[in-house]
C-alpha cells in the first residue's frame, strides 16, 4: 500500500512537469495553430534563467588564501562573492541560498521577453506554413538556441541547489496517519508539485475568468469569426505566447533542484511532451493536463522492482504503448476535438 | 592559442603529394605495394582523435582532446615534455614519432556507434590516420575498435570501463589503458567491506545496458565473495532522467546500501535524486544508510554538485594522486603541471588515459621501429612500463588490457574548489584486480595491417 | 420499386430525432429532387445513403441491394456518385488528372496496386477523361492546377469526374449552393443536359426552389424529419401544406 | 527510354552522371590545398550519400505523396540494418542475401506497424509512429541485447556459422563482400594532385540508389501514385470516387519501408554494425529534415538534402580551430585571431549550430527546400519568369 501511494506521489510529480510543459505546447497549438518544437528549448532557457540567476550573484572577487594550495601547489584563490560583501556573510550566503525562488521573478520578465520576441520574429511569419515548415523551423531554432547555452555552459550538468530549508525529505506517510518511515518523500519534489498546480490553476483561471482569456478561448475555438468581429486577436496571441514561454520557463527554473540542468534537457522532454499532447487530445488544456499526469503515473508504476520482473523492458516502453493504446481506443486522444490536425 | 602551435599540415602535405603526384594510379588499395594501410610517406603521420564534441559528453571529450593536443606538442619536442620526461621507456625522443613531425585530425563521435565510426573511416579514408583513438563510452569504443580492427589501424580506446572492449568484443589492434568494470568491483570490495562492514544489503540501480550490465556484474560479485548480500537488482532506462520513481521504494526494501551502476547524467541524476530522497541521511537495518557508486568521473561529480559528499567509488586517476599516495605515482605532477599550467584547470582521468595512450602508442612505434600495425601491437603486448601517474603497469598479450592500482575515492566533504570534488581513500595494488584474460570470452584474432 | 428505396428510416441524435420514418422511392431516369426547410433532415437523409451515416431503423436498398453497413467507396463501385455541397475535388492535381481517378476506379476496382505502369500505357482512361473535359466544355483547363479554377469550373469539373464513372444514381448535395446567378445558371444549364443526352438517374438535394422546378420530374419534401409529400413540380408548386413548411421556416 | 518521358530520363541520366562522377565532382580541391577538408569524395561519405538518398526518396514517397509524417521511419532502417547483420554472421559475407533480407524485413515490420498506425491520420498518425519507433530503439537497446548487441551494436564475429562460406582460417573476420569484391575495395587515381578514390561498395550503392531512383519515378507517375497524390489532396474525395485508401496507404507504407530497410542493408553491408540509435526519434527526424530541405514531394529534393545534411555532419565537424588558424595564417596576428573566434563557434564541436541556422535559413527564405533555389536560378538562367507555372514534381 504505501509502495502504491508512494508511486502515485512521484507520478503526479514527474506528471506535473509533463503536465507544465504540455500546457505551454497546447497554449501556443491552440492559439496560433503552430506546433512548436522549439518548447523544450524554452524549458530549457527557464532552468538557465536560474544558473544565471545564480552565477551573477555570485559574481566574485578572489582572495588568496596562503594557507591552502591549489592542484598547482600555488596558493589558493578563494572566491568571495559580492553580495557577501555587500549584505555580510549570512545575508549574501541566504540570498545565493534563495536564488532558485528569486530565480522566478527573474525568469517571467525574461521568458514573456522571449517568446514575444520569437512569436513576432519568427513563428508570426509561419502561421499559414505547412505543419512541416513549422517542425522544421522551431526544431532549427531549438538546435540554435540549445547550442548557444552549450556555448555559455558548457555540456555538463549545473547542480543546482534548493534552499538549504528545503533540502531533504520529510515523512509523508507520518502525516497522512501511515506508520513513521513508509513514505519518505523529498521537500523539494511536494513544493514542485504544488507551484505545478498553482500555475495550471493559475493559466486556467485567467483563461477562463478574464475578458483577455474569454477572446483568447473564443480564437482557440474558431480564429476566423473573432477575427472579423474586429478584436486583434493577433496581439492578444503574442501574448499568449509570452505566456506560454514563460510557463515553460518556470517549469524550468522550479525543475533545477530536482535534476541537474544541461543544455540538453529540452530535448528530452521534448518528445514526451508531444506524446503528452496528443494523447490529451491536440488543443485540449484539461487533455494536456490529464495525459500529463496520466503518464507520469504510469511511468511510475512500470518502475516498480515487481512490475519489471514481471515484465523485463515494461519500463522503457510504458508511455508509448500506452500513447498507442489510448490512440486506438479514442480516435482524438483524451479529450480532443473533431477536425484538429487531422491532416 | 598562439601561432606557434600551429601544424602547418596543409603546406607541409602539398609538398609531399607533389613528390607523389606523378605515381602510377595504385590499383586496389587493399592489394597495393605499401605494406599496410596509410604508411606515412612524408615527414609527418596523422593521428585521429576522434571524442565526443556533440551530445551529452561534449565536455568530457572537449578534455580528452585538450590532453591529445597537449600530447602532442610534447611528441614534437614543444612545451615541457610532461610525463615523457617521467615515462620509464626512453625511446621517444622528442622529434616526432620515428622521426616525423606527429599531426592530427579531430572528429565527432557523438556518442553513438554509427557517427563515431563515419568520423572514424572519414580520418582513416580521408586523412590517412594510422591511428585511431578516443571516446567517453564503451559502444563507441567496441564499435570503432572493430572497425580498425577490419581497417587495418590501430585504435587506442579512450575513456571505456565495460569488460567487454577488452573482454568479449577484444580485438588484435585495440589496446585499452583505462580500467574496467571487474576491476571497479574488485578494487572498491576489500574497501566497502572494511569501512561498511560485512553485513550489509546492497540495492542495485543499473543502466539498462551492456556496459550497466558487467558493472552490475562485478560489483556484486565482488561485494558478494565478502559476505554482502543483493536485495534487489533494477534496470533503468538509459533514456530516463527522473530516477524518483526508481530510488523511492529503495528505503523500505530492507537494503542499506544502493549501488548506482549509472554513468553520464544517468549517475548525476540518480544521486541526485538519492540524496533528495534522504538516504545519506537514512538509517536502515540499525546502521547508516549509504550510496556507492562504481565509476567516477571528475566530472559528473562537478554535476552532482555537493551531493557526492562521502560517496564511494572508484577512479582510474586523480591528479592528486601522487600527492596523496606518493612517488610511486610519479609522473602524475609532471602532467597536471603541464595540463594546469597550459589550460589553467588540472586534467581529469579523461584526460590522462588519453594523454597515456598517445604516449604509448608513439613508444610502441619508436619501439618496434614502424607504424605498421602488427609491429606496433606487438611492442604493446605485455609491455611494462612506470611513470604515467599509475605505478608500474603491464599491458598484458593476452587481451589487451593495462594492469595498474586501481584508485578508490570518495567525494569531498569539504572542497576547496570544482576540481576538488573526490578525494582519494586508497588504492587497491594492481595484483588485486587482475583477472584470467579466459572469463569474459571473446577471441583476439590476429593483428590486421590492412594490406 | 425504383432504383433507390428508401424504407422506414429513422435517425436520432440524442435527444433529436433527425430523421423519423422516411420513405421515398427514386425511380430510374427520373430526376428526384429532396427538398425541405432548414433543419428538415436532408442532409442527415443524404449521408445516409451515401454510408456516411447508419440509420438506426430501415432499410435503404439500391438496386436491390442494401448500402446500409458499407463504406462509402463500396457504395460508390455499386454505382453512386456524389457531388458534394461544396466542391469536392483533388485541388492539387491538374485538372485531367482529376478526371483520370474517377475512370481509374470505375475501370480497376477500389483497389489495385499499379504502381510502376506509366500513364501512357492506360490509353483508354487518358481518351475517356479528354473526352469528358470536352464533354464538360473543360479541354482547354486540362493542366490547370484545379485548386486555381473558379468554383463554378470546380463545380462542373466535379459532376465531370462523377459522370465519367457513368454511374446509375448520381446524388446532388445542394450543387449551387454559394454560387452567383451566372455559375447558378450554367450549372443548372449543364445538369439539364446532362439529364437530356444520358440514361442517368438524379436525385437532388436542394434550397433553391429555382434550380429544383427548372430539373426535378419529382419532388419530395421533407419537413421535420418526415416527407411531407411527394408529387410532380406542378403539384407542389400550389401546395400549401409546402408552403406552410417553408413559412414556417422564414417565421 | 525505359518507360519515362523526356523530362524524367533527363532527370534520371542527370542522377546517374553523377553518381558515376561524385568520387570525381565531390574532391573538386587537390589533395593537400587548405580547402581539401571541404573535399567529400571519400568512400564512407560517398556511401552515406547514397544511403541516405535512398532511405529520402523512400520516405518521400509516403510524406511527399500522401502527406502522411511518419515520425518513426528510422525503425525500418534499423529492423533492416539488424536483419541485414545477422545474415553476414549467419549466411554468408556475401551482401546480396544481406541486402534483401533487409528490404524484406522491414517490409514485413512496416506491414504491422502501418497496419495500426494507419487507422489515425494527421498528427495522430504520426506519434503512433513515433512510438512505435521509440518502442523499438527503447527495447533493442536494452532487453532484446541478445539479438540486438544493445547499446553497442550487432557486430560480424570470428566464431560467426556463415554456412555458406568455407571455414575461415585468416584469423579475421571477413569483410562484406561482392562475390569476392570486397565492399572497402577502392581503386585510387591520382591526376596532378587530385586523388580520386574509386571505391566498389559505393558503386554497388550507386547502382542501386539508380535502381531505387528509377523506381520511385515509377511510382510518382503510376495510377498508384496518382492515387496517392489524390490521398493527400482530398482524402474525402477519393473515398466517394469509390477507391479504398487503406491498401493504398498501406502499400504505400510498406514501400516507403521496404526503401528504408534496403538503405539499412546497405548500410550494413558497407560497414557491418547496427546500432540502436539507428531507430531512435533523432534519426527518424533526420530523414523528415532532409526530405524537407531537399523539397517534399519532388523527386531529386531528398536526395539534396541527404547530402546536404550528411556533408554538414562530417565535414564541418571535423574542422578544428587547427585548421582554422592555418586557413587565415595569411592575415596579421590580431586580426587571424579575430577571425578564427568569430568562425569557431560555428564549425567543430559547433556544427550543430550551423546545421540549426541553416534549417532555419532554407525553411525561411526557400519554402520549395534546395529544389525551389535551383528552379529560381535556373529561371534566373533562362530569363523567364513565369511564375504561375504549376508546380511539378520533379
Amino acid at each position: 500500500m504505501d509502495q502504491i501511494i508512494l508511486q502515485i506521489l512521484n507520478g503526479l510529480d514527474k506528471g506535473s512537469a509533463y503536465a507544465l510543459i504540455a500546457l505551454g505546447l497546447t497554449l501556443i497549438f491552440g492559439t496560433l495553430g503552430v506546433v512548436n518544437f522549439a518548447h523544450g528549448a524554452l524549458f530549457m532557457l527557464g532552468a538557465f534563467c536560474a544558473v544565471t540567476l545564480n552565477r551573477i550573484l555570485s559574481l566574485s572577487h578572489t582572495v588568496i588564501d596562503e594557507t591552502k594550495k591549489d592542484f598547482l601547489g600555488n596558493p589558493l584563490k578563494v572566491e568571495v562573492p559580492y553580495v557577501q560583501g555587500w549584505f555580510g556573510e549570512s545575508t549574501g550566503q541566504a540570498i545565493i541560498d534563495w536564488s532558485v525562488p528569486l530565480a522566478i521573478l527573474f525568469t517571467i520578465p525574461v521568458m514573456i521577453a522571449i517568446g514575444v520576441i520569437m512569436e513576432r520574429g519568427l513563428i508570426k511569419h509561419f502561421y499559414k506554413r505547412p505543419h512541416a515548415d513549422q517542425i522544421l523551423v522551431t526544431f532549427g531554432l531549438a538546435i540554435v538556441l540549445q547550442e548557444i547555452v552549450k556555448y555559455y555552459f558548457g555540456a555538463n550538468q549545473i547542480p543546482m541547489n534548493a534552499p538549504q530549508a528545503f533540502f531533504g525529505s520529510f515523512d509523508f506517510g507520518a502525516m497522512i496517519g501511515m506508520e513513521p518511515g513508509a513514505i519518505i518523500y523529498p521537500y523539494w519534489r511536494i513544493i514542485y508539485f504544488c507551484f505545478a498546480a498553482v500555475l495550471v490553476g493559475g493559466v486556467l483561471a485567467f483563461l477562463q475568468f478574464t475578458t483577455f482569456g474569454m477572446v483568447v478561448r473564443a480564437g482557440m475555438a474558431d480564429r476566423e469569426t473573432v477575427g472579423l468581429l474586429g478584436i486583434n486577436i493577433d496581439r492578444r496571441f503574442t501574448i499568449m505566447f509570452g505566456i506560454a514561454a514563460a510557463v515553460a520557463g518556470l517549469a524550468g527554473v522550479m525543475y533545477t533542484p530536482i535534476n541537474p540542468p544541461n543544455y540538453h534537457m529540452g530535448m528530452d522532454f521534448l518528445v514526451i511532451s508531444f506524446v503528452v499532447v496528443v494523447v490529451g487530445g491536440m488543443g485540449s488544456l484539461p487533455g494536456a493536463i490529464l495525459a500529463g499526469l496520466l503518464l507520469g503515473i504510469l511511468e511510475s508504476f512500470a518502475s516498480m522492482r515487481q512490475i519489471i520482473e514481471l515484465l523485463p523492458g515494461i519500463n522503457q516502453v510504458v508511455i508509448y504503448l500506452a500513447a498507442i493504446v489510448i490512440l486506438l481506443t479514442r480516435p482524438r486522444g483524451l479529450m480532443g476535438r473533431k477536425g484538429v490536425m487531422e491532416d | 592559442m598562439s601561432k606557434l602551435d600551429l601544424t602547418r599540415r596543409g603546406v607541409i602535405k602539398s609538398g609531399a603529394v607533389a613528390g607523389a603526384g606523378l605515381a602510377l594510379p595504385t590499383i586496389f588499395t587493399a592489394s597495393s605495394a605499401a605494406a599496410y594501410v596509410n604508411e606515412p610517406t612524408g615527414s609527418t603521420v596523422t593521428l585521429g582523435f576522434n571524442v565526443p564534441q556533440t551530445g551529452p559528453y561534449a565536455d568530457e571529450g572537449a578534455d580528452e582532446l585538450r590532453a591529445y593536443m597537449l600530447a602532442v606538442e610534447h611528441l614534437n619536442g614543444e612545451g615541457d615534455g610532461g610525463m615523457l620526461n617521467t615515462f620509464s621507456s626512453k625511446a621517444l625522443k622528442g622529434n616526432g614519432i620515428l622521426g616525423k613531425k606527429v599531426e592530427y585530425v579531430t572528429g565527432d563521435t557523438q556518442t553513438k556507434p554509427d557517427a563515431a565510426r563515419a568520423s572514424a573511416r572519414s580520418m582513416i579514408e580521408k586523412d590517412g590516420a594510422v591511428m585511431i583513438t578516443g571516446g567517453s563510452s564503451s559502444g563507441v569504443a567496441v564499435a570503432v575498435q572493430a572497425l580498425c580492427q577490419e581497417a587495418g589501424i590501430i585504435f587506442m580506446a579512450g575513456l571505456t570501463h565495460s569488460n567487454d572492449t577488452t573482454g568479449k568484443d577484444k580485438k588484435a589492434n585495440g589496446f585499452r589503458h583505462f580500467f574496467n568494470s571487474y576491476m571497479s568491483g574488485a578494487a572498491l570490495a576489500p574497501i566497502l567491506a572494511d569501512r561498511y562492514g560485512k553485513d550489509r544489503k546492497a540495492y542495485h540501480l543499473t543502466a539498462d545496458y551492456n556496459w550497466g550490465y558487467t558493472t552490475e556484474e562485478a560489483v556484486r560479485t565482488s561485494t558478494e565473495a565478502m559476505g554482502w548480500e543483493t536485495v534487489a537488482a533494477v534496470k533503468t532506462p538509459l533514456a530516463q532522467t527522473d530516477f524518483s520513481s526508481y530510488v523511492a521504494p529503495v528505503l523500505n526494501s530492507g537494503a542499506d546500501v544502493l549501488v548506482l551502476n549509472h554513468y553520464g547524467g544517468n549517475m548525476v541524476n540518480s544521486l541526485t535524486s538519492a540524496v533528495q530522497f534522504g538516504l545519506r541521511a537514512a538509517q536502515a537495518n540499525g546502521k547508516n544508510f549509504e550510496i556507492v557508486v562504481p565509476l567516477y568521473s571528475r566530472l559528473m561529480a562537478k554535476g552532482a554538485g555537493k551531493n557526492v559528499a562521502g560517496i564511494f567509488g572508484s577512479t582510474n586517476w586523480h591528479w592528486s594522486l601522487e600527492n596523496v599516495a606518493g612517488a610511486r605515482y610519479a609522473g602524475t605532477n609532471a602532467f597536471v603541471k603541464s595540463f594546469g599550467e597550459k589550460y589553467g584547470f588540472p586534467p581529469s582521468q579523461a584526460a590522462h588515459t588519453t594523454y597515456c595512450q598517445t604516449l604509448l602508442y608513439a613508444d610502441a612505434c619508436e619501439r618496434a621501429g614502424t607504424f605498421n600495425p602488427c609491429g606496433v601491437g606487438q611492442a604493446l603486448e605485455g609491455f611494462e612500463f612506470d611513470g604515467l601517474g599509475n605505478g608500474p603497469t603491464l599491458y598484458r598479450a593476452e587481451d589487451h588490457q593495462c594492469f595498474k592500482d586501481v584508485l578508490v575515492v570518495k567525494g569531498n566533504e569539504n572542497p576547496t574548489s570544482d576540481f576538488d570534488l573526490l578525494e582519494i581513500v586508497d588504492v587497491t595494488p594492481a595484483a588485486a584486480v587482475t583477472y584470467d584474460a579466459s572469463i569474459f570470452g571473446g577471441e583476439l584474432g590476429s593483428c590486421n595491417p590492412g594490406a | 420499386m425504383g432504383i433507390l428505396d428508401v424504407k422506414d428510416v429513422g435517425k436520432r441524435f440524442g435527444g433529436l430525432q433527425a430523421l423519423g420514418d422516411v420513405n421515398l422511392s427514386v425511380q430510374e431516369n427520373t430526376c428526384h429532387a429532396i427538398i425541405g426547410p432548414n433543419g428538415a433532415g436532408k442532409s442527415t437523409l443524404l449521408n445516409c445513403l451515401i454510408g456516411k451515416l447508419i440509420p438506426d431503423t430501415g432499410s435503404v436498398m439500391f438496386d436491390g441491394q442494401s448500402v446500409l453497413g458499407r463504406n462509402p467507396y463500396e457504395i460508390n463501385q455499386m454505382g453512386i456518385s456524389r457531388v458534394f455541397q461544396t466542391p469536392e475535388i483533388f485541388g492539387d492535381l491538374s485538372v485531367l488528372e482529376n478526371m483520370m481517378i474517377p475512370i481509374f476506379a470505375k475501370r480497376d476496382g477500389s483497389f489495385k496496386l499499379d504502381a510502376v505502369s506509366g500513364f501512357l500505357s492506360h490509353r483508354d482512361v487518358m481518351e475517356q477523361a479528354e473526352e469528358m473535359l470536352v464533354d464538360m466544355n473543360m479541354a482547354d483547363k486540362r493542366h490547370m492546377h484545379a485548386a486555381s479554377m473558379s468554383r463554378g469550373d470546380k463545380r462542373r469539373l466535379e459532376i465531370g469526374m462523377c459522370l465519367s464513372q457513368t454511374p446509375r444514381l448520381l446524388l446532388l448535395d445542394e450543387p449551387t449552393a454559394g454560387m452567383a446567378r451566372a455559375d447558378t445558371n450554367n450549372t443548372i444549364d449543364l445538369l439539364k443536359q446532362i439529364k437530356e443526352e444520358r440514361d442517368i438517374t438524379i436525385a437532388i438535394i436542394e434550397h433553391d426552389m429555382h434550380v429544383v422546378f427548372s430539373l426535378a420530374d419529382r419532388i419530395t419534401v421533407l419537413a421535420q424529419g418526415t416527407p411531407l409529400v411527394e408529387d410532380t413540380p406542378e403539384n407542389i408548386k400550389g401546395n400549401p401544406k409546402v408552403k406552410e413548411a417553408y413559412l414556417g421556416e422564414t417565421q | 527510354m525505359l518507360g519515362l518521358n523526356k523530362k524524367d530520363t533527363s532527370l534520371l541520366v542527370a542522377v546517374a552522371l553523377l553518381v558515376a562522377l561524385a568520387p570525381i565532382i565531390l574532391n573538386p580541391f587537390p589533395e593537400g590545398s587548405a580547402l581539401a577538408q571541404f573535399n567529400a569524395g571519400y568512400p564512407d561519405l560517398m556511401q552515406r550519400f547514397v544511403i541516405f538518398g535512398i532511405f529520402a526518396v523512400g520516405f518521400n514517397i509516403l510524406f511527399g505523396l500522401t502527406g502522411y509524417l511518419s515520425f518513426g521511419h528510422a525503425a525500418f532502417l534499423g529492423a533492416g540494418s539488424y536483419a541485414g547483420v545477422w545474415m553476414l554472421k549467419l549466411l554468408t559475407i556475401n551482401v546480396i542475401p544481406a541486402i534483401l533480407i533487409s528490404t524484406v524485413v522491414a517490409g514485413l515490420f512496416s506491414i504491422l506497424i502501418g497496419y495500426i498506425s494507419l487507422r489515425r491520420s494527421g498528427i495522430y498518425f504520426s506519434i503512433l509512429t513515433l512510438a512505435f519507433a521509440q518502442m523499438s530503439f527503447a527495447l533493442a537497446a536494452s532487453v532484446l541485447t541478445p539479438i540486438t548487441g544493445g547499446e553497442t551494436g550487432l557486430q560480424t564475429a570470428l566464431d560467426d556459422p556463415r554456412i555458406l562460406d568455407g571455414a575461415n582460417t585468416t584469423g579475421n573476420i571477413p569483410a562484406p563482400s561482392l562475390f569476392g569484391m570486397e565492399m572497402s575495395d577502392s581503386l585510387q587515381v591520382n591526376v596532378a594532385g587530385w586523388l580520386w578514390t574509386f571505391n566498389v561498395g559505393y558503386y554497388l550503392a550507386g547502382v542501386i540508389l539508380l535502381i531505387a531512383f528509377y523506381v520511385a519515378i515509377r511510382i510518382f507517375r503510376s495510377p498508384f501514385g496518382l492515387m496517392l497524390r489524390a490521398i493527400k489532396s482530398n482524402q474525402q474525395r477519393l473515398t466517394y470516387t469509390g477507391l479504398n485508401t487503406r491498401p493504398y496507404m498501406l502499400a504505400c507504407f510498406v514501400i516507403s519501408g521496404m526503401y528504408a530497410g534496403l538503405a539499412g542493408g546497405l548500410m550494413v553491408a558497407m560497414d557491418p554494425l547496427a546500432g540502436a540509435e539507428r531507430m531512435q526519434w533523432t534519426a527518424s527526424g533526420e530523414v523528415v529534415l532532409m526530405t524537407i530541405l531537399g523539397g517534399i514531394g519532388t523527386l531529386i529534393g531528398p536526395v539534396l538534402g541527404a547530402g546536404l545534411i550528411k556533408y554538414f555532419e562530417n565535414i564541418f565537424s571535423k574542422i578544428n580551430s587547427n585548421l582554422l588558424h592555418e586557413w587565415f595564417a595569411f592575415l596579421p596576428d590580431g586580426l587571424e585571431d579575430f577571425v578564427v573566434a568569430i568562425i569557431y563557434p560555428f564549425i567543430g564541436k559547433g556544427w550543430h549550430l550551423t546545421l540549426g541556422l541553416m534549417f532555419m535559413a532554407v525553411i525561411i527564405f526557400l519554402p520549395g527546400g534546395l529544389v525551389e533555389l535551383g528552379q529560381k536560378i535556373a529561371r534566373k538562367m533562362s530569363g523567364k519568369s513565369d511564375d504561375k507555372q504549376t508546380k511539378s514534381t520533379e
